[in-house]
């Protein structure tokens, strides 16, 4: 009975977790996006600084027309927001906030997270075809390119972290984690993190949805709902590479002085930060850009990196 | 001697081989109307003069041979000409039976040898007129050349090879004479048919002669003469020989040439009907004689054939209406005479009446040339009342008919008796039947003669109607005299066809000849009476509801065609429809079967790649349930 | 292996939950098949792979279920929908996307069933194999690979960075063959 | 577990891809079939590897390299395919006959404009230029 309970509170946790910590990237988003436009950003909802503005929005969401273009694959096209969004919950499963502090210790946790992220895609790629909408098919196209490119240095860095901790658990990889490793890793990490924007569809990566050329992308034919949920995946996805990569390659939990978990948010949320930081500072890459960054960039830095962990451990032992 | 008898042979040889390479060199490429003229002129000349050269040395042989004491013999050539030569140039060694190369000149071969050249001078000075604006007289005049060279080897040769091998000569230059007119598909069918006819008969001629060299060892005509052959191959090698005589000679059943060879031009009717071609035949018999007379079977057909051959090609004279067909029936009577004399065993006789029948048949066939010359049309039916117009070639014809007739003083009355007196004394079984037909024959003679002549010469004038002149019959109407080089060799020819018969006229058997020259004008007069009674019309009528199977020689071609050209025609059709669709059509239909069937097979072979993995992962089933089931 | 096997009835837990997954991986399976959506033939890829993924867990084999979902589900399927959507598929029914043979197929197809099946039910209807957790983890499996299998891996690697470039040349229309 | 259950859902599964191969034509559903094969290949190679309990993973070690293989596949597969869809515009593999005996029966007639290359129906002008 204790198990189950056991086992019912941690899911309960992560669902709660899950909801939260998109809305609070969400509204820091909001805010820090504005503050770096100078201005002000949302500031009634709620009262202090518009603090319930992402709330009014999903209420706003909520209540508008539910609108299915007539020449769309409807069923594709209802379905695509749940896969957008399903994997990074799955995903939230596996990452552990502090030692043993997490929702199930994966022996292969790694290698899980990457496997399902890659599924997310899929829910772009869904919705582009779907809408009936040219526009959105190059979207979607551009998804599938975007994903097909980005997934090889992004399993590469993070290889090379699981090769320098030994293991593929995520706790484990945590634990090994010595303060030494930031420099060691530091390309691994850069490649890791830009490597995982560019998964998200994040600017300055955002081709898919890129509304300057292709009006919306993939979500160009999404109202109400459906788009809140592309919208909370979006910062779903944020939430859990800032999770991963502060869990690979910053330590996770460990720090000096307060508490591993807090240490963790802590992390997440610089690391959203920076997130957020790039997108106001760096304009979006053309196609082809994005291409030649993947393929003459970061693959290569990733295997140098790889090579150099592989280096480093056979001198240790 | 024998170089000047090799020298006699090849003169004209070398004439053919002149005129064919040597008329138009250096200037051959051109072939404008000078040219063809100066070719012309030289052509004559290389005609000519060899054969005139030829002639004389042929005279001179006569004379050494009348002087010399010869061996003698039964025939009267031995006592007019006793001395013979024989040489052997050289001898081809064969194997089994050698072939020598050998020349003979006696009597016989002297005194045909004579006529030829004669003959052949003759011709080729008329052909200097007749032919003179055609444009291939060179090579008409080098076959001439070439004809007589191969005649005079017949004569001369001492050996059956060297003389078939003459033989074959003449047969093909008498398809090249006989066609020289080829533009006119009828000439051309004429040459091929003359040319197959007497192939037949030479086949059998050439099977003869081998069983005669086979028999005697030899193939030299003393050694087969001297040979003891058994009668049985006796009789088989004269019946073959018989065989190409027939064919040569025109006899039945292989005279059907002879008529169509008309086509060629006039003097090649002149050469081919009077002294050469069909001399050969009967000089083959004469020279073979002794070979003949221990083969009686076979000189007793040899008279059934000429007794039905001299009254059916009479009959068949005396209904033509072309000149030339006339005369060439007439030819065809006139050799069953001679045959007929054989068959009689009388070689002298035919022998005789050969040399009076070469005289004034060639006169008058040059005298028709020179008709047919001024009229342009060989149709008697075209002529009439020429005596005043030609008197020349009137009197050179009319002495010609008169011989033809048998009327005295001209030769042929000596010859006609002679042959008719031997068959009336001959013992043959044939002898009442042969007889019969001699003397109808006489008469019909006569009859046809007479109505040539009259059809010419007299009655009403029709030249001024004529049409224009046809291909394939004398291409000049000039409405004068012919030239000179035309007139003289009727003229010359004259002479002998006149006065030939007095060399033999101590011999004369006055009572059959009387008989013979009565029933002669009895037929001439009953022709004379008709035609009286209606200058106009054709006296062949009096023939009345017979005249048509006469006119067409009692329909022999129609029944050789139906007997066998159609038949045989049907056959190659046969073979012919059998190799496409039997043969053929085993070869296309199994090449058809292996198509259909690969197209069957094809169907499958249609590009799908998913039909093929189909097809193999069910193979693939069948052979896993296989090995388990069974294994 | 352990003496005692158990009976077919009742199932075991991993049983059931294999089944139902195995169920769900055939029906996707045959959708994909049949669908006549090109579209939905991917989508219902993802749907047997994932439920093979499932099978994989339950057989103990867990780093070959995650391979599989990334591999499958992440990169081969994404790569069968781009080229889908590179050769302009439709949206809705296609009506011929099944060829003229499908009747051929069907007879093969079934004939193969009937052949695998009579085959492994009459070869392992009575096998049984007691699961084990841990048995597929990276650990074992990587040191597998590496030391046991280190020259196929290496051979493959080859393999694969041919067939790598052989997509590009393919693919590129500036690369010419030599004229 | 018992061995049965893997095996039979492997040997279905195989079946069904069969079907899929022989029967569709659009290429890409050929290769989705062709991987659904596979995949049937590989539940057996897991299957047997646990039922034989091999120690050096023998099974599963294959069933890895497979899916590599199958990656490597997918990827010429689609490329091939995409080459062939540019020059041809249509990717259905009953009408890719340019194997058949003869002419076949697809090609239209003005569409043999330019031998060795079977260009279908109206696409054939406006092919190229990618």
């Amino acid at each position: 009975m204790a198990e189950v309970l056991d086992v019912a509170v941690r899911l309960i946790v992560i669902v709660v977790a899950f909801l939260l910590l998109p809305l609070i990237v969400g509204q820091m988003e909001h805010k820090a996006m504005a503050h770096m436009q100078s201005r002000l950003g949302p500031m009634y909802a709620g009262g202090f600084h518009g603090w319930a503005q992402l709330i009014a929005d999903g209420v706003k969401f909520a209540q508008k027309e539910d609108v299915i273009p007539a020449a769309a694959d409807r069923r594709v096209f209802a379905i695509a927001p749940a896969v957008a969004l399903v994997p990074y919950l799955v995903v939230l499963v596996v990452i552990p906030v502090g030692p043993g502090l997490v929702g199930a210790d994966v022996d292969a946790g790694l290698f899980f997270v990457l496997a399902v992220m890659g599924v997310g895609v899929l829910g772009a790629i869904m919705a582009g075809w779907a809408s009936a909408n040219k526009y959105s098919v190059l979207g979607g196209m551009r998804a599938a390119a975007q994903l097909m490119s980005y997934e090889l240095p992004l399993v590469l860095a993070a290889s090379s972290v699981a090769m320098a901790a030994g293991t593929l658990s995520l706790e484990g990889i945590a634990e090994q984690w010595r303060w030494w490793w930031l420099p060691w890793q530091a390309i691994g990490a850069v490649v890791f993190f830009v490597a995982g924007l560019a998964e998200l569809r994040r600017p300055p990566f955002d081709m898919p949805i890129a509304d300057s050329e292709i009006i919306m992308g993939t979500m160009t034919e999404y109202t109400g709902i459906r788009f809140a949920l592309f919208m909370l995946a979006e910062y779903a996805g944020i939430v859990v590479l800032s999770a991963l990569t502060a869990v690979l390659f910053l330590g996770g939990w460990q720090g000096p002085l307060l508490p591993g978990p807090v240490w963790t948010l802590i992390k997440v949320f610089v690391l959203a930060f920076v997130v957020i930081w790039v997108r106001v500072s760096f304009p979006r890459l053309r196609e082809d850009q994005l291409q030649k960054l993947a393929w003459i960039g970061l693959v290569p830095l990733a295997l140098l990196q790889l090579a150099l962990t592989g280096v480093v451990k056979v001198l240790m032992a | 001697m024998i170089p000047v008898v090799a020298l006699i042979v090849l003169l004209p040889f070398a004439a053919a081989a002149a005129g064919l390479l040597g008329s138009r060199w250096p200037r051959g490429g051109s072939r404008t109307e000078a040219n063809d003229r100066a070719a012309a002129r030289r052509a004559a000349w290389f005609a000519i003069a060899p054969g005139t050269a030829s002639l004389l040395l042929t005279l001179w042989l006569a004379v050494w041979s009348a002087r010399a004491s010869g061996s003698g013999g039964t025939a009267f050539w031995a006592g007019l000409l006793p001395g013979s030569t024989e040489g052997t140039l050289t001898v081809v060694d064969t194997g089994s039976v050698p072939i020598s190369v050998t020349l003979r000149a006696d009597g016989l071969s002297i005194l045909i040898g004579v006529l030829v050249v004669v003959v052949a001078l003759a011709v080729q000075v008329y052909s200097v007129g007749y032919m003179r604006d055609d444009p291939r007289y060179a090579s008409y005049s080098a076959f001439i050349s070439l004809f007589t060279s191969a005649m005079l080897l017949v004569v001369y040769a001492g050996d059956l090879i060297v003389l078939y091998a003459g033989w074959e000569i003449m047969g093909l230059c008498s398809y090249l004479l006989i066609g020289h007119w080829w533009e006119d598909r009828a000439n051309s069918r004429a040459a091929v048919k003359a040319f197959l006819v007497t192939r037949l008969g030479d086949v059998g001629f050439l099977f003869g002669i081998f069983t005669l060299g086979m028999a005697a060892g030899s193939f030299r005509i003393d050694a087969v003469l001297s040979a003891d052959i058994p009668t049985g191959t006796l009789i088989t090698a004269t019946m073959l020989l018989l065989a190409g005589v027939a064919g040569k000679s025109a006899q039945v059943p292989l005279q059907t040439w002879l008529p169509d060879a008309m086509a060629g031009p006039t003097p090649i009717s002149a050469l081919i009907h009077a002294a050469t071609m069909v001399a050969a035949g009967i000089f083959i018999v004469a020279r073979l004689y002794p070979a003949f007379l221990g083969a009686q079977p076979t000189l007793d057909v040899l008279g059934v054939v000429a007794a039905v051959g001299m009254l059916g090609a009479a009959l068949a004279a005396l209904a033509q209406n072309d000149l030339k067909r006339v005369l060439a029936y007439s030819t065809i009577s006139q050799l069953a005479y001679m045959a007929g004399g054989l068959a009689a065993g009388s070689d002298k006789a035919a022998i005789f009446h050969l040399l009076t029948h070469g005289a004034f048949k060639a006169l008058l066939f040059l005298g028709a040339g020179a008709v047919i010359h001024h009229v342009g049309s060989n149709l008697m039916s075209h002529m009439g009342g020429l005596r005043t117009s030609i008197p020349f070639t009137f009197a050179g014809m009319t002495i010609g008919f008169a011989a033809l007739m048998g009327l005295p003083p001209a030769s042929g009355f000596f010859s006609k008796d002679a042959v008719i007196a031997a068959i009336e004394h001959s013992h043959s079984p044939a002898q009442p039947f042969l007889y019969a037909a001699a003397l109808l024959t006489v008469g019909v003679t006569g009859a046809y003669a007479m109505r040539a002549w009259l059809r010419t010469f007299f009655g009403p004038s029709r030249v001024e109607a004529l049409p224009e002149p046809e291909p394939g019959t004398a291409h000049v109407f000039d409405g004068r005299e012919a030239p000179r080089s035309m007139l003289w060799p009727i003229g010359v020819l004259a002479v002998p066809a006149l006065l030939l018969g007095f060399a033999d006229v101590a011999e004369v058997d006055w009572g059959s000849a009387l008989v013979s020259l009565i029933v002669g004008l009895l037929g001439a007069g009953v022709v004379y009476t008709f035609w009286r009674g209606a200058p106009h019309q054709d006296p062949a009528r009096m023939l009345g509801p017979f005249r048509t199977a006469c006119e067409r020689a009692f329909y022999v071609d129609e029944a050789y065609r139906a007997v066998f050209a159609r038949p045989i025609l049907r056959l190659a059709h046969g073979v012919v429809r059998t190799d496409r669709q039997v043969v053929d059509g085993a070869v296309r239909g199994s090449g058809r079967l292996t198509m259909g069937l690969s197209g069957v097979v094809r169907l499958a072979q249609n590009g799908n790649a998913q039909l093929y993995v189909t097809g193999l992962l069910a193979g693939l089933l069948l052979i896993t349930v296989a090995a388990v089931v069974l294994g | 292996m352990t003496s005692e096997t158990p009976g077919f009835w009742p199932p075991s837990g991993p049983e059931v939950v294999f089944l139902l997954l195995g169920v769900v991986a055939l029906g996707s399976a045959l959708l994909v098949v049949t669908t006549r959506q090109l579209v939905h033939a991917a989508l219902w890829l993802v749907l047997c792979f994932g439920a093979l993924a499932g099978c994989y867990l339950v057989l103990t084999a867990e780093f070959v279920a995650w391979v599989q979902v990334l591999i499958y589900v992440g990169a081969v399927v994404v790569l069968l929908l781009f080229g889908i959507m590179l050769t302009r598929a439709p949206i809705g029914r296609s009506a011929d996307l099944d060829s003229g043979n499908r009747w051929a197929a069907v007879l093969v197809a079934l004939a193969t069933a009937g052949v695998l099946l009579s085959v492994v039910v009459a070869g392992f209807g009575a096998a049984y194999a007691p699961l084990d957790p841990g048995q597929g983890a990276a650990k074992p499996l990587g040191s597998s690979i590496f030391r046991t299998w280190v020259l196929p891996f290496e051979a493959l690697s080859v393999l694969l960075l041919a067939a790598l470039i052989g997509a590009i040349v393919i693919s590129r229309t500036d690369i010419r063959g030599r004229e | 577990m018992h061995i049965v259950y893997p095996v039979v859902v492997s040997a279905l599964l195989f079946s069904i891809g069969v079907y899929g191969v022989l029967a569709r034509r659009n290429a890409i559903l050929v290769l989705m079939s062709v991987e659904l094969m596979l995949n049937a290949v590989n539940l057996n190679l897991v299957a047997f590897d646990v039922w034989l309990r091999d120690r050096l993973h023998g099974g599963q070690v294959l069933t890895l390299f497979v899916i590599v293989i199958a990656a490597a596949e997918i990827g010429l597969g689609l490329a091939i395919v995409l080459a062939v869809y540019r020059n041809r515009r249509s990717i259905d593999v009953d009408r890719l006959r340019d194997l058949a005996e003869g002419d076949a029966p697809e090609v239209s007639p003005q569409s043999e404009v330019s031998p060795g290359r079977v260009a279908v129906g109206e696409d054939a002008d406006r092919e190229a230029g990618s």
